[in-house]
């Protein structure tokens, strides 16, 4: 039986980096197959090869047996492989039809037959259970409706190689076991799929094969009932994995950080995104906020940190209200904020590390002297973060924030943040697109704060690090927190439950 | 000794951003001379040669007095350039520095015109009325975008307007000359100083208004280069979001950038009429200095120094150009083209970039570079 | 080096030798006289307007052979003046203008009697029927006022003689501010023609195509200037001449005939020929070249002493007996 | 004036006549900045398109060749593609090389006044092109006789107007009822969305630039022919003009039409008033009037732009590598 992909000693380099190394995999008819690594092993590249994203350096693809060139993703289409990518490659402001038939419009006489796109996509919708409105803007939806329109944009092109690159990372366990089900279907109408996840457990549910990467390498293909869990994790990071971090309890002393109602709008619809928020966070605790992206995390944390304005209730900082602070004054008085996007808010990419390292701080009397810069005790500075937190990089305290790796821009990020000591540590997914041992490293950082008795809020996707990490959980749904929980007494399906809003209880913080 | 310079060169070639910053630019300027010389070429092949030639030498032509000449033509433009970049570096395209010249202009010359009793001070208080009505113009686009999120590119080619055609009413109102149909003449007092007598003979008229624009460079750059305020006003040019992060006041920023730029054309607008024999007229046209500025800055990479080299090279092929007149019959738009075309190269600097770090990292022996 | 000798030179104000006014005019009497005695000439441009940038650019032309340099417009005045001196083999003709410091013996100052051109016009627009009258000048500089002023004698005059009221009223009677072209200045023109306008006479060298081209949207006429522009647009009527050509012929004429009238103001009016309209009336109906002659050789005879001012605008109304004046002072020297 | 409404037969026409070159210009701005290319080159384009239109237009007069109203089509036409073609300097540097937008654009902004005085001056000895006619229509056939409408829009006209508002309609629907619009526009929101969809982001931007300096041209010809007989190297600030009109139109072409009706209303009030009963005597500076238009639209601006909306991908040079 032919394969229906054969890709062969695949090899592809970035600057500084050799992404694929001689890798080859196999794609049976009606297969579901799994592609498992750790993050920065290779996988989206291979499969942006395989998409036509990325031109090959070295190896080939068959298509049913047959070689071809992928020079874009039109030849991708054609061949009948699609691909829903780990960062959705959507257009915000556009409807989810426009974003649905771009690229592969019918139209009449030039014209863009609208109408008909319509149908095809709502007749596709009902087939798979693919609920969305054609109509809506992408801005508009949730994060698991976008990614039903990315699944709708490869079936519109009816393609029958279908490319999963991390869909699950977005999705409470709920959602997932739907998605699962929905690829079963697929693969029923004789669909191939590819399952790009880290998640074993997932790998065991549904994929038959499951080909494994490492640091760009192919490590091998296995039958996935043949082995164990173990045997594919160690595949994956190359030693035994010890599935959990040494950690004490926790010893909370008093409230350093207290809300009272707070509501926020978002900027756009003028609509409130974080309504009647309440917690207190108390020195020596990791005090976790779970939640599906989109239900408002972002916005109390910028709430809380003053990138946004409170529109309505109250903060409390060391017991004074800060509701209208100003982002420097909340900065000096004690709040360090690992920010969600580092690229956005963490750096000024285009700064030399050095003075990334200084960007609170400029002003502060150790750098500067009557407005003129001390430049060499900025270095120094530079330097002991960079030493402490292990970031690597070409210049050193020179190097363009730019050209660093997101690992490394993220270690910094930290670097600087926890060296401000300040008592209170925002950390919104501190360790998103990170390596184990990076995010080892943060984690364990983490709860030496808390150890070392400073009050540390940490949001975050991944339940199993919601799990590992935190002292006690809430969750948060549709701008509301809908449960308080003991991570000792609950387990990640009943937080899925709460996170995806089908349970909520009153929460007394 | 030797050998150390040789390999503090080659670190700079191999390490400093500049090296090839520069290099791409004198690429550019290169590029934008042969494409000069071969519209001459095709127009007047016996002229061509001698029309280039005429280009690149005129600054010398008349010895100290058109050296001197070309310093002081260059002197509205470097200040105007600077003005731009300065604003450029914060992330403000402040295409409104014919305005602020213009009112600054005016109110240079209204006090050169009025206040006769400062004595010594007069023409130093003058430039000063200038810097702050330039600014008071160019905080407005400053405001109107920290607090009305107006694009401040509308906002200055507004004001631009706005600024020649009130500038014509104000004179008309409180300086004007029937006779001349234009502006009256500042007192000797406020006209700045000569230099003539320092650095040329007395056929130039040079003046304090290089010493001035020196002085802008300077300030500038130690502002962008040196210290906290640089710092920020950087910061939020290069990335709004990551400076609310870090507490930097993003608005305030951006009107002190714009109220700056706006202060800087205002001097370039006193330099140009603190002088003898130049009038400020009432026709309502927007000065072409203003305009200048923007191509000179972007010669210059929005670096005050790079400015303060470009505006000299611009300066020095309107000298040229205008040899030109007597060397050749090539009418004097041949110098706008060519300097067209080198801003336009200049736009290619990236591409050059790479391609010269390309061709650094082949010449260069990695031994002498001893990476630290 | 090596460059070529130009022995007759101009150097332009601002604006260019292809002005299509005064500039156009000065430098193509230039070339006509030049060509027609095969002497070398060039033009030149000062890098900026200022008194030291006039200096240079005279100073580049006498480095390049000139030796005698042609300066049309009153902004000159300065830098000739210290040119003058600082050159005194060198040969200076000022146009509209006296040098500051007064005539050296190496200049001629020419002067044109612009009121008497205006007259002309007014007068011949009347004669044809205009009865409400309009005048757009570019800026107010001497020359422009006083075209103004024998433009609005010049009308009155005639209508007297016809025993006709005309509408001249002040807010017909602007300057511009620009001496070029603009949808402003042609939309402005078109709201006066909308509002009743007869004519306008537009003293504003570049700015005036946009009087025509409202002039042809309104389908009436306007005056043109310095220079016959009737072949710009058939909305012209006639232009107010003044004769730059023979002008420079004169000096050139003396000055190459060893009898240069150095030292000397030539003011250059109807008693010599200086000023005119162009003698084809073809797009008259009710005036004729035998009206426009009998007319000429009164102004020229001085029998009609054109007023230059406003001043001698007021005393030329009460002593010919005129009345209705609506334009102010203030409106002719803003 | 006797009465209201030969006010609005005096004014319409005018009005018209400046929102026109002003609409299709800033819409050609919008082609371009909608795929993300920041374009200031527009005053620039608009020169060369006059420029080479008017010549061409120029010697067809001359030679008497065509219909009057012919000789104006084919320079519009003559604009539209000198335009395009400079236009795609502008592309070459800001998409190829991955330029700085803004330097490119204002290089052609210096480049083709200086080249259109010199070349016109080497070859016609004068900076100044006349046309040497007039392509004003007097009254339309027939249309010119309905009631009302016949005098506000078929008299005393130009043929480009007639055409520059059938652009409009066409480029409107071509921006959002077809294939290639919802790409031009998909290309400056999410240039890798788009990449990743198969669309080529390089030609698509391409077209934009291009179309942006065809309408710019063609932008530059109206101009000439609507407010002068001549061309003298320069459309005085219209395109910078029209830039903001883009901007104060926020992107998008109903904005832009009636950012350019606001804009043209105040500007022929602002210079027709002499002719305009009531205002006429009043005795306020010209210059008073002359700003009106300018600051009217700054203080819109202040109340239009609190969330404004740029295209989001706009001044990026495309890199597929960045993620
Ligand atoms: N466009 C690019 N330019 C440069 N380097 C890249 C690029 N894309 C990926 N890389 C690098 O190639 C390596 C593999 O990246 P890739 O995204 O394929 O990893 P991955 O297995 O998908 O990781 P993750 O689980 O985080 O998605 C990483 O080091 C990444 O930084
Ligand atoms: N857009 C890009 N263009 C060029 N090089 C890139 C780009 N993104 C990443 N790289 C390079 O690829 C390498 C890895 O980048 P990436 O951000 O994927 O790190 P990573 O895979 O997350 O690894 P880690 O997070 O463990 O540092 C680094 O050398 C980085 O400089
Ligand atoms: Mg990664
Ligand atoms: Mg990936």
């Amino acid at each position: 039986m032919i394969p229906v992909i054969e890709m062969r000693n695949i090899t592809k380099t970035f600057p500084g980096i050799k992404a694929n190394d001689n890798v080859s995999l196999e794609l049976r008819p009606g297969e579901i197959h799994a592609l498992l690594g750790e993050n920065g092993a290779g996988k989206s590249t291979l499969m942006s090869v395989l998409f036509g994203l990325y031109p090959l350096d070295e190896g080939s693809i068959l298509v049913h047996g047959e070689e071809v060139e992928i020079k874009n993703p039109n030849d991708a289409n054609k061949l009948g492989i699609g691909m829903v990518h780990q960062h959705f490659k959507l257009l915000d402001n556009f409807s989810v039809l426009e974003n649905i038939i771009l690229g592969f419009e019918d139209t009449h006489r030039g014209f863009l037959k609208y109408d008909e796109a319509h149908q095809k996509v709502i007749a596709l919708s009902e087939k798979y259970k693919l609920k969305v409105d054609p109509d809506a803007l992408i801005r508009n939806i949730s994060v698991g409706q976008q990614q039903r329109v990315e699944i709708l944009k490869m079936l519109y092109r009816d393609a029958d190689i279908l490319i999963f690159d991390e869909p699950t990372a977005v999705l409470t366990p709920q959602e997932i076991d739907e998605l699962l089900n929905i690829m079963r279907n697929l693969t029923e109408e004789g669909k191939s799929i590819i399952l790009i996840t880290h998640k074993l457990k997932e790998i065991r549910m549904i994929a038959d094969r499951c080909t494994i990467l490492r640091k760009g390498k192919g490590i091998g293909t296995v039958t996935v009932k043949d082995v164990t869990n173990e045997k594919l994790a160690e595949m994956m990071v190359g030693r035994k994995v010890i599935f959990n971090v040494d950690k004490g309890p926790s010893k909370p002393k008093e409230i350093v950080l207290e809300a009272e109602g707070l509501t926020v709008f978002d900027s756009l619809t003028r609509q409130s995104v974080v309504k009647d928020v309440s917690f207190k966070l108390r020195e020596g605790e990791i005090l976790t906020i779970a939640g599906i992206e989109g239900n408002g995390q972002t916005e109390l944390v910028y709430g809380l940190t003053g990138l946004k304005p409170i529109a309505s209730g109250k903060l409390l900082l060391h017991g004074e209200d800060a509701t209208t602070w100003s982002i420097k004054k909340r900065n000096e008085e004690g709040i360090a904020h690992i920010p969600e996007d580092r690229q956005k808010y963490g750096l000024v990419l285009d700064f030399s590390l050095e003075n990334n390292m200084i960007l609170q701080q400029y002003n502060d009397s150790r750098f500067h002297h009557r407005g003129f810069f001390k430049f060499d005790a900025i270095r120094d500075y530079a330097e002991r973060i960079i030493e402490k937190y292990d970031v690597r990089s070409g210049k050193g305290p020179l190097t363009y924030a730019r050209s660093m790796s997101g690992g490394n821009q993220q270690k910094a990020i930290l670097g600087r943040e926890i060296e401000r000591q300040t008592n209170i540590v925002i950390a919104v997914q501190p360790t998103r697109g990170l390596d184990v041992g990076a995010i080892e490293f943060i984690h364990n950082t983490l709860i030496k704060l808390r150890d070392e008795g400073k009050a540390v809020l940490l949001i975050s996707l991944e339940l199993d690090e919601v799990m590992t990490l935190s002292d006690r959980i809430l969750v948060m749904y549709e701008g509301e927190l809908v449960g308080a929980f003991d991570p000792k007494k609950t387990d990640e399906y009943e937080l899925g439950l709460y996170m995806s809003g089908s349970k909520k209880t009153e929460v007394l913080s | 000794m030797k050998k150390w310079s040789m390999q503090g060169f080659f670190k700079w070639l191999n390490n400093s951003e500049s090296s090839t910053k520069v290099i791409s630019s004198i690429i550019a300027i290169l590029g934008g001379l042969l494409v000069g010389f071969l519209v001459m070429l095709a127009i007047d092949p016996s002229k061509a040669g001698i029309g280039l030639w005429t280009i690149l030498t005129g600054t010398f032509r008349d010895g100290t007095r058109s050296f001197g000449q070309t310093i002081h033509y260059s002197v509205p433009i470097i200040l105007t350039g600077i003005s731009v970049a300065f604003a450029f570096r914060t992330g403000l395209f402040n295409i409104g520095a014919t305005g602020q010249l213009t009112m600054g202009a005016f109110a240079a010359v209204y006090v050169g015109i009025n206040w006769t009793f400062l004595g010594p001070l007069h023409w130093i208080v003058a430039v000063i009325a200038g810097a702050l009505v330039g600014a008071l113009w160019g905080s407005i686009p400053g405001l109107l975008k920290a607090y009305r999120n107006v694009n401040e590119v509308v906002a200055s080619i507004m004001l631009n307007y706005i600024g020649s055609f009130l500038s014509i009413l104000l004179i008309k109102t409180y300086i004007y000359n029937q006779e001349l149909a234009r502006a009256l003449s500042p007192a000797a007092s406020a006209y700045l100083p000569r230099l003539s007598q320092l650095i040329t003979t007395h056929r130039s008229s040079l003046n304090f208004g290089f010493i001035i624009a020196l002085i802008v460079v300077a300030v500038t750059h130690i502002i962008l280069n040196k210290t906290t305020f640089g710092y920020q006003l950087k910061s939020v040019g290069f990335n709004r979001d990551a400076s609310r992060y870090a507490g930097i006041n993003e608005k305030r920023n951006i009107i002190l950038a714009m109220t700056i730029s706006g202060a800087i054309a205002g001097i370039a607008g006193a330099t140009m009429y603190l002088v003898p024999g130049r009038l400020m007229t009432i026709e309502s046209s927007l000065l072409q200095e203003g305009f200048t500025g923007i191509a000179i800055s972007l010669l210059g990479l929005s670096s005050p120094i790079g400015v303060l080299f470009a505006g000299l090279f611009y300066g020095a092929l309107e000298m040229g150009g205008f040899y030109l007149q007597v060397t050749t019959r090539f009418v004097p738009q041949i110098i706008e083209i060519i300097i067209a075309v080198i801003i336009y190269f200049s736009a290619l600097a990236l591409f050059f970039q790479k391609y010269v770090q390309f061709v650094i990292n082949k010449v260069v022996p990695e031994s002498e570079v001893g990476h630290e | 080096g090596g460059a070529d000798t130009f022995e007759i030179a101009m150097i332009t104000d601002y604006g260019d030798i292809d002005d299509e006014s005064f500039n156009q005019g000065t430098w193509e009497g230039i070339v006509e006289w030049a060509e027609a005695n095969d002497k070398t000439y060039a033009y030149y441009r000062p890098s900026e307007v200022s008194d030291a940038a006039y200096l240079e650019s005279i100073e580049l032309a006498i480095s390049a052979g000139a030796r005698i340099v042609i300066t049309p417009g009153f902004l000159f005045s300065a830098a000739v003046g210290e040119a003058q001196t600082l050159h005194p083999d060198v040969s200076f003709v000022l146009i509209d203008a006296v040098p500051n410091g007064g005539v050296g013996e190496n200049t001629v100052s020419v002067l044109f009697a612009e009121h008497e051109s205006g007259f002309l016009a007014g007068y011949a627009a009347v004669r044809n029927g205009a009865r409400r009258l309009g005048f757009m000048g570019g800026i107010a500089v001497p020359a422009v006022v006083r075209f103004g002023v024998g433009y609005i004698a010049g009308a009155y005059y005639a209508a007297d003689e016809l025993g006709v009221n005309i509408s001249f009223p002040a807010n017909r009677y602007v300057y511009l501010g620009t001496f070029g072209p603009s949808d402003e200045v042609r939309t402005r023109a078109l709201s006066w023609y909308q509002d009743g306008s007869d004519i306008i006479f537009a003293a504003a060298g570049g700015a005036g195509t946009s009087v025509m081209s409202a002039a042809e949207a309104a389908n009436k006429f306007m005056v043109g200037v310095d220079v016959d522009q009737s072949y710009l647009s058939t909305s012209v009527l006639t232009s107010a001449m003044k004769d730059l050509g023979s002008a420079v012929a004169t000096a050139l004429d003396g000055f190459f005939g060893d009898s240069f009238p150095g030292g000397q103001t030539l003011t250059l009016g109807a008693n010599n020929n200086g000023v005119a309209l162009p003698n084809d009336f073809s797009r008259f109906v009710d005036f004729t070249t035998v009206d426009y002659n009998t007319l000429y050789s009164r102004v020229a005879s001085g029998a009609i002493d054109v007023p230059a001012s406003h001043a001698e605008l007021v005393s030329f109304f009460s002593a010919q007996g005129l009345t209705g004046l609506d334009i102010g002072a203030s409106d002719i020297q803003p | 004036m006797s009465s209201f409404l030969d006010l609005m037969y005096f004014l319409v026409p005018l009005v018209i006549a400046s929102i026109v070159p002003l609409a299709i210009v800033a819409l050609g701005g919008l082609f371009s900045e909608s795929t993300g290319v920041i374009n200031i080159a527009l005053e620039g384009i608009m020169v060369m398109g006059a420029f080479v239109g008017i010549v061409v237009m120029r010697l067809l007069v001359i030679n008497e060749v065509f219909p009057l109203q012919m000789i104006a089509f084919i320079g519009l036409f003559i604009g539209a593609i000198s335009g395009g073609l400079y236009a795609t300097l502008h592309a070459f540097a800001s998409i190829n090389m991955k330029a700085n937008q803004i330097i490119s654009a204002t290089a052609l902004n210096l480049f083709a006044p200086a080249l259109s005085i010199f070349t016109a001056r080497f070859y016609f000895g004068t900076s100044n092109l006349n046309i040497g006619a007039n392509f004003l229509i007097r009254e339309v056939p027939l249309l010119s006789s309905i009631p009302v409408i016949g005098p506000l829009l078929f008299t005393d006209a130009f043929l480009s107007t007639y055409i520059g508002v059938f652009i409009f309609a066409v480029a409107i629907t071509l921006l959002y009822k077809t294939k290639l619009g919802l790409r031009l526009r998909s290309v400056g929101e999410n240039p890798h969305a788009a990449d990743s969809l198969g669309i080529n982001i390089y030609k698509i931007r391409y077209i934009g630039v291009i179309i942006s300096g065809m309408l710019a041209g063609m932008g530059g010809v109206i101009f000439v022919l609507s407010f002068a007989t001549r061309f003298s190297g320069t459309v005085s600030g219209f395109g910078f003009l029209a830039l903001a009109v883009m901007i104060f139109g926020q992107w998008k072409p109903k904005g832009i039409l009636l950012a350019a009706l606001f804009f043209a209303a105040v500007r022929v009030l602002a210079n027709a008033y002499s002719g305009i009963p009531g205002l006429q005597n009043l005795t306020i500076p010209s210059e008073i009037y002359s700003m009106l238009p300018y600051v009217a639209t700054l203080v819109a601006l202040a109340f239009a732009s609190k969330n404004s909306r740029a295209p989001k991908a706009i001044g990026e040079p495309y890199d597929p590598g960045k993620r």
